[in-house]
């Protein structure tokens, strides 16, 4: 079975950890100006470069979304 | 052995305390496996869960490394559940109203269950176990 | 910016501060992530949300022990996180209103 | 306050997890040993045996990680 649309209780979901994400993303490059400490900066500037690829990974996720289409055919 | 889920015959009339009838079981099997795997679902779930927040509480590299395992082994599991209940049509993440349908005709079934009297009114069943003490 | 030039004004415990947000962050993204590989039904999100739960569970240990090593964390030591905790409240209490 | 915290000290702080550690993995073995009993009970209701298959395997997985759970368990004895 495979299907290329993801269900819609899916795409909730997604969008939650991209809102989430989203956050992360940005506080850690606003944080990571002010701290002195090299291993934290290491730690914050990592988490900044693998935080974008993921959001880009969900933002893909999402385009394949089903609500993005026939969401008449959904509701009843 | 593929079924689909449909309602029991003898629930069809409210409060009927046939169900032992054989004609008034039609759709029984599909029920009873229906909502034991959607408690699987369910446990499967909370396990994922469970063992997340346990992962994120412990230090211990030890601990982690099998709560770790553990996580890895509840997402499998969780995905076998939930691909065998949509192949056997009692999970339809991609028709929503389909599932809709689906979830208010077990809900109907099971409150005319749990209206049913399906048990003696004792079950302590006193001398059938090696319990002298009790 | 006034809030983080107040942080830097605290010295020592912007990094505690900074760390600690980072710590809880890496800490909700692990449950954020499970919750939502709990609803999966999509192999291919499965996949996804599974490598980068691995990521986020990476960076939850990286980061409790950079936490440990720096004396932000005690987990076998009530005692002392008690008393870290402590310092670290009466800071932000001595915050003044802004 | 002081006596309240060696006490404390004494007492819950066992050999090598903190207090909360071992909390969170009792939960964690009281999960699996609930899951491990209705899982095994349940096999005799079940009509389809794909279902029971894999309600069978659950079993055995969750017997492997109670199995775990109290090797790591054993590990911490309170003073």
């Amino acid at each position: 079975m495979t299907y290329q649309k993801i269900a819609p209780h899916e795409t909730f979901e997604i969008h939650e950890i991209l809102t989430f994400k989203n956050v992360c993303a940005t506080k850690a490059s606003a944080m990571v100006r002010f701290v002195k400490d090299e291993e934290l900066r290491t730690l914050l500037e990592e988490d900044f470069t693998t935080g974008q690829e993921h959001i880009k990974e969900l933002q893909e996720l999402l385009r394949s979304s089903q609500l993005l289409e026939r969401t008449d055919e959904l509701t009843h | 052995m593929n079924y689909e889920k449909k309602p029991i015959n003898a629930i069809k009339k409210p409060m009927s305390n046939d169900y032992l009838e054989i004609e008034n079981s039609d759709g029984m099997p599909g029920l009873v496996d229906s909502t034991i795997a959607l408690n699987f679902l369910l446990t499967a779930k909370s396990g994922i869960r469970n063992c997340a927040v346990a992962l994120t509480e412990i230090a211990d590299p030890e601990a982690r490394t099998e709560v770790r395992k553990m996580l890895n082994v509840a997402i499998d599991l969780h995905a076998e559940i939930s691909n065998l209940m949509m192949k056997k049509g009692w999970f339809h993440p991609y028709q929503v109203s389909e599932q809709f349908k689906l979830d208010k005709m077990s809900a109907q079934a099971a409150l005319q269950i749990a209206n049913m009297q399906l048990f003696p009114g004792d079950t302590s069943r006193l001398g059938t176990f090696a319990t002298p003490n009790y | 910016m006034g809030f983080i030039q107040d942080m830097i004004g605290m010295g020592d415990m912007t990094e505690q501060v900074i760390a600690t947000d980072f710590l809880i962050s890496a800490k909700t993204g692990v449950i954020n992530y499970a919750m939502a590989i709990s609803e999966t039904a999509t192999p291919e999100v499965r996949d996804i949300l599974r490598r980068q739960l691995d990521v986020a569970i990476d960076t939850h240990e990286k980061v409790t022990s950079y936490m440990m090593k720096n004396g932000y964390y005690h987990v076998k030591d009530p005692q002392e996180q008690i008393r870290v905790d402590n310092q670290a409240a009466e800071t932000v209490l001595a915050i003044p209103k802004p | 306050m002081v006596k309240l915290e060696k006490i404390y000290k004494e007492v819950y702080v066992v050999q090598d997890f903190a207090l909360h550690e071992t909390m969170e993995l009792h939960e964690l073995l009281n999960f699996k040993t609930v899951c491990m009993t209705t899982s095994k009970m349940i096999q005799g209701v079940v009509f389809d045996q794909e279902l029971k298959a894999l309600l069978e395997k659950d079993v055995q997985q969750s017997m492997q990680s109670v199995n775990v759970l109290q090797g790591l368990l054993g590990k911490t004895q309170p003073h």
